[in-house]
């Protein structure tokens, strides 16, 4: 795998494409919405060339240097990345598409396009690492690029929350340091693939296991340690929010996916249960918050919260493979799903100039893409066919019931009915009959499309995720197969 | 391995202090030494046996990690002080999200 | 691969894509909103007729996508889907042309039309659906196309309303994909096939089928309305009238109904549903709800309540009849699909007259309506006749398979279920016919709207009366070859045959 | 489909079709008339098969008209056509196009259901007549019509519900929907007695058998004469056909049914009388006298069935018999309703001597109808066994004697009732009666059937003394009431045992009312309590913010953090 | 919520979070202590491979060469950090108030000193500890103090010359990783015989951008200071 196959330096261009446009975004302000719009396309296509590559070949190793791990730095990429950052692509393509109309209408300026191509590219390096030390870099700059996003909106809250956000993200970024200094002084590699195979089951991993779990579960917002959370998903400016509850709270969720079939893939089924139970919690919690917020973008910053707790049923049922599967899918959905209510929140918000659920009623009858939008995103949230969300349940409680585990699918599918109860909440508004309309002009066309295109694709995407689910986890392939099939 | 307990020390205690900290500035500083911490325990642990040369990756971890944590201080600064400067009036009032 | 493979996508399209133009319409382009909701129905009517006859000719209809690993979604011409399809195809088309009388002049009407195209391919989509997925991905579907119509007027009462109806319908959607994915991790597959999937592991997994099989009645038996989970029908009647027909008669209910049957005849089998009891526990629900909705209807004051317990009542029979376990009960519950769903409509459309020509809702007000407006209150009558089970009205056929085919499996004590039910139809329908042809009318009508010569809009009159004959027709003509009787005996003969 | 096809199916669908064309104008009397003429038309020209098919109708439907059923045909087809003729000009005033409306469809209905021979479309004309009859009865709105209504519809509902699951259960356990092949089968059916049962229950209330009679005597006076005229003509006679075309008569000999059917018979057949004696309205003593007529035609029913042998003479008896009382009381009651019309004495004789007439028919005096009817019926008994022979020979004079007082009785009271203070009526109604005065007399003669003994002059002077007898009673009981001072006999209630069985039945409903208004309270309270914890749990939920805020607080959110990693790590031990 | 409940909950909080703490750190000793005596790392591999890196220093091989994409995002962070802070940046720097004749004569001296330290810091840092950020850093010191000093020159390096200053290490960075990758290479795999020259000129580029970005950034808290009011702030949501 050392060699260069043709094509097969779309892993960089990953990477470095972002970097170079935010240098440029950042030296010539005037282009800079086109720059990082020709990026996202860019990164699409890329994205997508990956993933071909990776369905084509399998799973894909780039040594960084030359040196090759566990000397030098290697990227990694296989279906799940590549599924992961196509979709990454989208997200942010739309938003940034979103954002231009947006950023016209506020006060922030042109360095929103740097700092969101920073983003970008954090993102695409995460999903693309394969070293514990790496991971904990591009978790940095994916933290500080957000809560820089969020910082831009000019607002006492937004202000606080993203120091709120700054500091628990730091500290959680410390504990998962020191778990990473712990595993390297065990097993003397950084590499996750190397670790998998050197690592013992000591005291010390257990330690670095809590610390890395219990680090990444604050930067992933998992409950109890939602605290940041709400706050600066929804003060942040509405495309922030976007790219914030789609991706980024993902990241650490995905480096905990990886750490979990490499270095820690010995842990006792306890420390998975114990996982799921949170997620379980944060379903049931996160849901009953949404449901008694008066703000929409509250509303749906709970609703994130509940979401994240899906992705952590994984842990319990990781045995199945169509837990992982559903998890991936769930992801994505989610991603599209969320990106796309935000966008519309954001739309409303503009409108109205608050976003109080009660008086959404006002907009009803003005903003019916933008509504739409936030229907059929919140259709795909409830975990309806055909969305995304609804495959990646059916394949969680598919998992829950081949391990005999009924109570994981009551949950999945409680969670469902209650994300109705709050998604309704907001709909029933839209039926209202009301004299008062607002004028619409806040919101232009372009910025109801795009987050009506994502929510198409979210509610379209259980219809071509069939080859996708195939593709992740393989059969005779798990991740750590992958990781650990290394050549030397 | 002493060093190393120490900067486990320091991390803890450090911790504690962000856990207590209500004003921003302490919990920054708190950060830091936290950090500290961290980069103690690494580079201690990076000579373990003495006679030994020392590992020279912890090194490069540390500084890196010196970077990065220089950077989210810098920030964290920035942004307390806007905290404390009257931006502009909130244009929200709705309560946030967590209260009744 | 000619065009005809994609007819089952082609009978789904014809509601979709005119409904999604709909929605971008502006709300004053009435011709063109009309014209493209005809066509639309027009076109789907022509394609499952269509289909149908290709059928009877023994050509079938699959489409299949892949979904999950070793799920596939569905789109099959099967004889139970096909007459299912042509039934809610022909509806729509009256209630089309009903809607578009009714709503003139009242607001979102492009919002209006737009979902009611939604809930008709969601039904349409139900009704060819090869598997339960594919079901289950069509029922939610429903479920979402129909709130917007009934909280369509947007009064308090109206979201309250919605709510109930998403409280139930979503909770039972939610019930019925746990209820599928039990099943899917007993028997690994879904596909919908005569004679059912879960034979083979009877043996091994009885107690576990047996409860996923409660799980996914609860589920249906949402919209199927069986006691206790009817309670959103009778508050849903707040909705317009073509929405109620829609509701009751076209789609929602209906859907729950053919679940029903899809889950005894395709996937259970009725074998296997009658040999762990499970048909017969259905069947003692289904009772429950028959008596218990007349009982309920009799209490009501409000005319479109009472037509909803009725529907709640009625609407048993279809499960009754798949549940006693013999071909003759399964075809008047077959049937029955249709016959209710004919005399039903007829019986919402002459409400709806009512309450958009007179202004009258309650029963109380409908003294002497016989006199304005004649004909509209003969298709009542001759409706609420029908579904008292009076020759030669489809109700009549539908109770009398009902009534032979229990005896026929020895479970007389339904026939008597049937004499019962019968009689409190009669208690709450009779006095509302006596009181429109008997009573003297009153001095002024709550709303008198005159509209020309005819005693109402013939938008709104033409359907009624045209759904009544229907109900009469398929009555009286049961016996003619390619009636829904004849062809709910071929169906039912069909699941019974060895 | 050939011509005997179609004008079989034109004899229920004509009157129907006629209600739907004018059903907003009346067209003239003749277009009316020509409702019953199809009807007419099969007995003139009987098809030549037994019956015609018609597969696409309904569940399949058979109909035909042979032997008997030609007959009840004739005479129902005539009555109707008369009372159509007279009602023509008889209604008069609102709601005349409904009345029609309802005594076409009633006729549809009365006619279809004669010539219907599988259970559906019998059971279906059965229905259009019943129900439409109600229309009949409530013409004319009043308190007591639609008392009278009530009674009926509640009466007509049980009978549709026994009847319904009469023939359900007949072709659910037969496999088959023909009378023909029903009567055949009935005997080895696993529930024959409840069939029978269900069926007796349901034609009877039809047929007035006693105790379900009460409607008879409450609708008979309110419904317009024409009305009444059919109602009691025709109509309570299709039980009757109900009867012959369910029951297995001719195939098995069923004792214990066959002494049911002649007991309650013949007490239906005195009691009727009975109660009559003492009513004060003219058209309640013909009700009670079709109640006991009737009873008169189930002893024959009867007969058939504790002889199955009997099954031809006796059906075509009762047949005539029918024939003969329907065309009488058809005659009766339209002259009863003219006595109540404005008439000179000129014509108040007329009419008193044209009622004279068939009510000497009734009484079976020598030469009429009656007569040859009575005769006919008898003439079988003696193929019973003894004691049922034995019981109808004294039995059925005396029940003779009972008709004829009860004749008297009317007249009398249509004498005592005349008066000039009426509507007006034309010419036409007058000279219709005046038709069917003239079948009384001669139609019998016509059809009587040519198994009929003949008649003698010892026939002729038997057939008197029971008129005699009458006579002498009458005699003796005026002159026992004079002597007793004339006291004031309480009359008895129109509907006699309605009053104890409409109370059971009214608080039977009011227990019922009450239990459901306990069900609604329960009800009630239990959506109270939902609603109660929906809103708790919603508080609940609102309350859950404090817990939020305090899991969102700083130093909390960090302590559960860390207690997150050591809890992992714990749980990492293993 | 009254002040003995808020002192109830604080002392609770106190208690609690020391014993959470105490807690994590016997865990964190003992997992510490159980660790293996013999050193497991990647010490030997990087001396191994160090003759072929261009740097005679292993940290800096690892930093630039070994792990030289760690340090490509790292000065990304460091960059990003610095994009953050301009977008809170308010109010106008003002002149530090006379900042006293010790530190301005102080400076004046200081400041061409840290200039060469900086410099023998970067030479130094291929062969003996040093490098880029060190050098960086006490060049950013440098400027720091003659701010402090009352000196405005740090601040006229503004518009255009600054943002090439800014982006100059990054860019240099992934200029050379590009150009590696179009010659048919992996990305940041130098060639060995330049590989001393490049990372030399990495190292410069690197140190000036950190240099300027660390200066910016104090001139940013300066400006902050500036604008600041009194109000209080809190970690906690408002």
């Amino acid at each position: 795998m050392t060699a260069l196959e043709p094509g097969s330096t779309w892993v960089v261009w990953l990477i470095v494409s972002p970097l170079a446009a935010a240098l440029i975004a950042f030296l010539l302000p005037r282009v800079a919405a086109a720059i990082a719009l020709a990026n996202a396309l860019f990164m699409g296509v890329a994205a997508l060339a990956l993933l071909d590559l990776v369905t084509e070949q399998g799973p894909h190793r780039y040594s960084l240097g030359g040196w090759g791990a566990p000397l030098g730095i290697d990227l990694y990429a296989d279906p799940l990345s590549g599924v992961l950052l196509v979709v990454a692509a989208v997200v942010v393509l739309a938003t940034l598409f979103y954002s231009r109309d947006y950023l016209a209408r506020t006060a922030i300026g042109p360095l929103f396009w740097p700092i969101s191509l920073f983003l970008h590219a954090a993102l695409n390096a995460l999903l693309l690492s394969a070293d514990a030390f790496n991971l904990y870099v591009t978790l940095e700059l994916l933290s500080l690029s957000a809560v820089a996003l969020v910082a831009l909106a000019d607002e006492q809250r937004a202000v606080a929350a993203a120091l709120r956000y700054l500091l628990a993200s730091i500290v959680a970024s410390l504990a998962y340091l020191l778990g990473v200094a712990l595993l390297y002084h065990t097993a003397g590699v950084l590499d996750l693939a190397a670790l998998a195979e050197r690592a013992t089951w000591t005291p010390a991993t257990w330690a670095a296991l809590g610390l890395m779990t219990a680090g990444l579960a604050v930067k992933g917002a998992l409950f109890p340690v939602h605290f940041w959370l709400p706050g600066a998903h929804s003060y942040a400016p509405s495309p922030v929010s976007a790219l914030l509850s789609a991706l980024v709270v993902k990241a650490p969720f995905y480096v905990l996916l990886r750490l979990w079939y490499a270095p820690f893939a010995g842990a006792p089924e306890a420390v998975g249960t114990l996982l799921g139970l949170l997620g379980a919690l944060a379903i049931v919690w996160g849901s009953l918050q949404a449901l008694r917020q008066a703000r929409l973008k509250l509303l749906i910053a709970y609703s994130t919260v509940a979401q994240i707790g899906y992705l952590f049923l994984f842990f319990p049922l990781a045995q199945s493979r169509s837990a992982l599967q559903g998890v991936t899918v769930f992801i994505l959905g989610h991603a599209l799903a969320k990106a796309a209510m935000f966008l519309a929140a954001g739309n409303m918000h503009k409108c109205l100039g608050h976003d109080r659920i009660q008086d959404l009623h006002r907009v009803a009858r003005e903003l019916p893409v933008t509504l739409a939008a936030f229907a059929v995103g919140g259709v795909c949230i409830m975990g309806l066919p055909p969305s995304g969300n609804f495959i990646g349940k059916w394949l969680l409680i598919e998992a829950a019931f081949a391990q005999g585990e009924w109570g994981w699918a009551v949950v999945v599918v409680a969670g469902g009915l209650l994300s109705a109860a709050y998604v309704f909440r907001v709909l029933g508004h839209a039926f209202t009959v009301d004299d008062k309309p607002v004028d619409a002009s806040g919101a232009p066309a372009s910025m109801a499309w795009a987050a009506f295109a994502l929510a198409l694709l979210a509610l379209t995407l259980g219809v071509f995720a069939a080859p996708l689910i195939d593709l992740i986890g393989g059969p005779g392939e798990t991740a750590v197969a992958h990781l650990s099939s290394r050549e030397p | 391995m002493l060093y190393s307990l120490a900067g486990i020390a320091l991390f803890c205690i450090a911790l504690r202090a962000v856990i207590l900290a209500t004003a921003p500035l302490r919990a920054i500083l708190a950060v830091n030494v936290m950090s500290s911490g961290v980069f103690l325990v690494l580079v201690a642990l990076a000579r373990r046996t003495p006679g030994l040369v020392a590992d020279p990756v912890p090194h490069a971890m540390v500084i890196t990690g010196i970077v990065v944590a220089v950077s989210a201080t810098a920030m964290a600064i920035v942004l307390t002080q806007r905290l404390r400067a009257n931006v502009s009036a909130p244009t929200v009032e709705d309560t946030p999200g967590a209260g009744p | 691969m000619t065009w005809q493979a994609a007819l089952p996508l082609l009978v789904l399209a014809s509601s979709l894509l005119p409904g999604l133009v709909i929605f971008a319409l502006p709300e004053r382009s009435r011709t063109l909103r009309t014209a493209l909701n005809l066509s639309g129905a027009v076109v789907k009517l022509f394609l499952v007729v269509w289909m149908l006859w290709q059928s009877g000719q023994g050509v079938h209809y699959e489409l299949r996508a892949a979904l999950l690993p070793g799920l596939d979604l569905v789109l099959r011409s099967s004889e139970l889907g096909l007459f299912f399809v042509v039934l809610s195809a022909l509806l729509w088309l009256v209630t089309t042309i009903y809607a578009v009388g009714y709503l003139e002049d009242s607001p979102n009407r492009s919002r209006f039309f737009g979902f009611f195209s939604l809930c008709v391919t969601a039904t349409a989509g139900a009704a060819l659906a090869g598997n339960l997925i594919t079901f289950l991905a069509f029922y939610e579907m429903l479920t979402l196309a129909t709130y917007p119509l009934v909280v369509h007027r947007g009064t308090a009462a109206a979201r309250r309303a919605g709510r109930m109806y998403l409280a139930y319908t979503i909770g039972g959607g939610g019930v019925l994909t746990l209820g599928t994915l039990w099943l899917y991790s007993i028997t690994g597959t879904l596909e919908f096939v005569p004679g059912g999937i879960v034979a083979p592991f009877v043996d091994r997994n009885a107690t576990a089928l047996s409860a996923a099989f409660v799980v996914l009645v609860a589920g249906i038996g949402v919209k199927a309305a069986l006691v206790p989970l009817h309670s959103w029908l009778p508050t849903a009647m707040v909705a317009p009238a073509p929405v109620s027909a829609l509701l009751h008669a076209v789609a929602v209910v209906k859907v729950g109904a053919f679940g029903l049957m899809r889950l005894v005849f395709s996937t259970y089998g009725v074998e296997a549903a009658s040999g762990l009891g499970l048909a017969q526990g259905l069947a003692v629900v289904a009772a429950v709800t028959i008596v218990y909705g007349s009982l309920r209807a009799l209490a009501q004051t409000n005319l479109k309540r009472l037509l909803a317990y009725s529907t709640v009542s009625q609407l048993s029979y279809i499960a009754l009849g798949i549940a006693l376990g013999g071909a003759v009960a399964a075809t008047g519950g077959i049937v029955h699909l249709v016959h209710q769903g004919l005399m039903k409509i007829t019986l919402f459309f002459a409400a709806g007259n009512l309450a958009e020509t007179l202004g009258v809702h309650e029963i109380r007000d409908m003294r002497g309506a016989g006199r304005r407006m004649p004909w509209s209150m003969a298709a009542f009558t001759l409706c609420a006749f029908g579904m008292i089970g009076t020759p030669p009205m489809a109700g009549f056929i539908s109770k009398w398979y009902l009534g032979i085919g229990a005896v026929d499996s020895d479970a007389a004590w339904v026939v008597w279920l049937l004499a019962g039910s019968s009689i409190l139809n009669a208690a709450y329908f009779l006095p509302i016919v006596w009181a429109i042809w008997f009573e003297p009318p009153p001095e002024q009508w709550p709303h008198d709207k005159r509209s020309g010569r005819a005693e109402t809009s013939l938008m709104l009159l033409v359907p009624t009366l045209f759904t009544a004959a229907m109900a009469l027709a398929v009555g009286l003509f049961a016996a003619t070859p390619y009636s829904p009787l004849e062809w709910a005996r071929l169906i039912a003969a069909r699941q019974y045959a060895p | 489909m050939n011509a005997a096809a179609w004008l079989l199916l034109l004899v229920p669908l004509w009157p129907g079709l006629l209600a739907l064309i004018f059903h907003r104008r009346i067209p003239g009397r003749l277009v009316t008339m020509t409702a019953a003429v199809p009807a007419v038309a099969v007995c003139l020209y009987p098809p030549a098969a037994a019956e015609v098919v018609y597969p696409w109708l309904l569940l399949g439907t058979r109909l035909g008209a042979s032997d008997a059923d030609a007959m009840f045909l004739l005479f129902t087809a005539l009555v109707w056509l008369i009372a159509a003729g007279f009602a023509h000009s008889w209604i008069k005033g609102a709601g005349r196009e409904r009345f029609f409306v309802f005594f076409l469809f009633a006729m549809a209905g009365n006619l279809g259901a004669l010539i219907a021979q599988d259970m559906p479309a019998f059971y279906a004309c059965f229905a259009l007549m019943s129900f439409s009859a109600y229309g009949l009865i409530v013409h004319k709105t009043s308190e007591k019509t639609r008392h009278a209504g009530r009674v009926y519809i509640v009466l007509v509902l049980i009978g549709e519900a026994a009847l319904a699951l009469a023939m359900i259960l007949a072709a659910g356990t037969l496999g088959t929907t023909e009378f023909a092949a029903v009567r055949d089968g009935l005997g080895t059916s696993s529930s024959r007695d409840l069939i029978i049962g269900l069926a007796v229950l349901g034609f009877g209330i039809k047929a007035g058998a006693p105790i379900l009679h009460v409607w008879l005597p409450l609708a008979h006076p309110v419904a317009p004469a024409p009305a009444s005229a059919v109602l009691s003509g025709t109509m309570i006679v299709t039980g009757l056909v109900g009867w012959l075309r369910f029951l297995p008569v001719g195939e098995l000999a069923l004792p214990g049914w066959g002494s049911a059917f002649v007991i309650v018979g013949l007490a239906a057949a005195f009691y009727g009388a009975f109660v009559g004696l003492d009513q004060r309205d003219p058209k309640v003593v013909l009700a009670y006298s079709s109640v006991s007529q009737m009873g008169i035609m189930t002893v024959g029913v009867g007969t058939i069935l504790l002889e199955a042998t009997l099954v031809t003479p006796v059906s075509l008896a009762i047949a005539f018999f029918a024939l003969h009382h329907g065309l009488a009381k058809s005659a009766l009651f339209l002259g009863a309703g003219l006595a109540r019309s404005a008439i000179s004495t000129d014509r108040r004789r007329t009419l008193l001597i044209g009622l004279a007439l068939p009510s000497l028919a009734l009484a079976g005096a020598p030469l009429t109808s009656g007569m040859l009817a009575k005769s006919a019926l008898v003439a079988s008994d003696a193929a019973l066994p003894d004691r049922w022979a034995t019981l109808l020979q004294v039995a059925l004079p005396l029940a003779s004697i009972a008709t004829a007082l009860l004749m008297a009785r009317f007249l009398l009271l249509v004498y005592q009732g005349a008066s000039a203070a009426g509507p007006r009526v034309g010419k036409a109604p007058w000279v219709l009666w005046g038709l069917s005065l003239l079948l009384v007399v001669v139609l019998p003669w016509w059809v009587g059937p040519a198994g009929l003994a003949p008649m003698t002059a010892p026939d002729v002077l038997a057939g008197l003394w029971p008129l005699g007898a009458a006579l002498g009673l009458a005699v003796v009981a005026v002159w026992v009431w004079r002597q007793a001072g004339r006291p004031s006999i309480p009359a008895l209630p129109e509907g006699d045992v309605l009053l104890p069985l409409e109370w059971l039945f009214i608080n039977t409903g009011r227990f019922f009312g009450r239990s459901s208004a306990g069900a609604a309270a329960f009800r009630k309270r239990l959506l109270n309590g939902a609603a109660g914890e929906r809103r708790r749990a919603w508080a609940l939920v609102q309350r859950s913010g404090h817990a939020e805020a305090w899991l969102t607080r700083w130093q909390v959110a960090l302590v559960l953090a860390l207690l997150l990693g050591v809890a992992i790590g714990l749980a990492a031990m293993g | 919520m009254t002040n003995p409940e808020r002192d109830t909950l604080a002392r609770l909080a106190r208690f609690g979070s020391t014993l959470a703490v105490a807690l994590v750190f016997a865990g964190l000793a003992f997992a510490m202590l159980s660790l293996p005596a013999e050193p497991t790392g990647l010490a030997a591999a990087v001396r191994a491979e160090l003759p072929g890196t261009g740097a005679a220093n292993p940290v800096t091989a690892v930093l630039l060469n070994f792990r030289g994409y760690d340090t490509l995002l790292e000065i990304a962070v460091l960059l990003l950090a610095l994009l953050a802070i301009w977008t809170m940046r308010r109010g106008q720097l003002r002149p530090q108030r006379d900042p006293g004749d010790v530190l301005e004569s102080l400076a004046s001296i200081q400041a061409p000193v840290m200039l060469v330290v900086a410099g023998y810091l970067l030479w130094a840092g291929g062969s003996a500890p040093g490098g880029a950020f060190q050098a960086g850093g006490i060049l950013a010191a440098a400027g720091v103090m003659l701010v402090l000093a009352g000196s405005g020159w740090p601040q006229r390096l503004s518009g255009w010359p600054l943002r090439v200053a800014l982006v100059l290490g990054l860019s240099a960075f992934i200029c050379v990783g590009v150009a590696v990758v179009l010659g048919g290479q992996e990305f940041l795999a130098y060639p060995a015989s330049g590989a001393a020259t490049i990372i030399l000129v990495l190292e410069i580029c690197a140190t000036v951008s950190i240099a300027v970005i660390l200066l910016d950034m104090f001139l940013s808290v300066l400006r902050g200071r500036a604008s600041r009011t009194d109000t209080t702030a809190s970690i906690d949501q408002p």
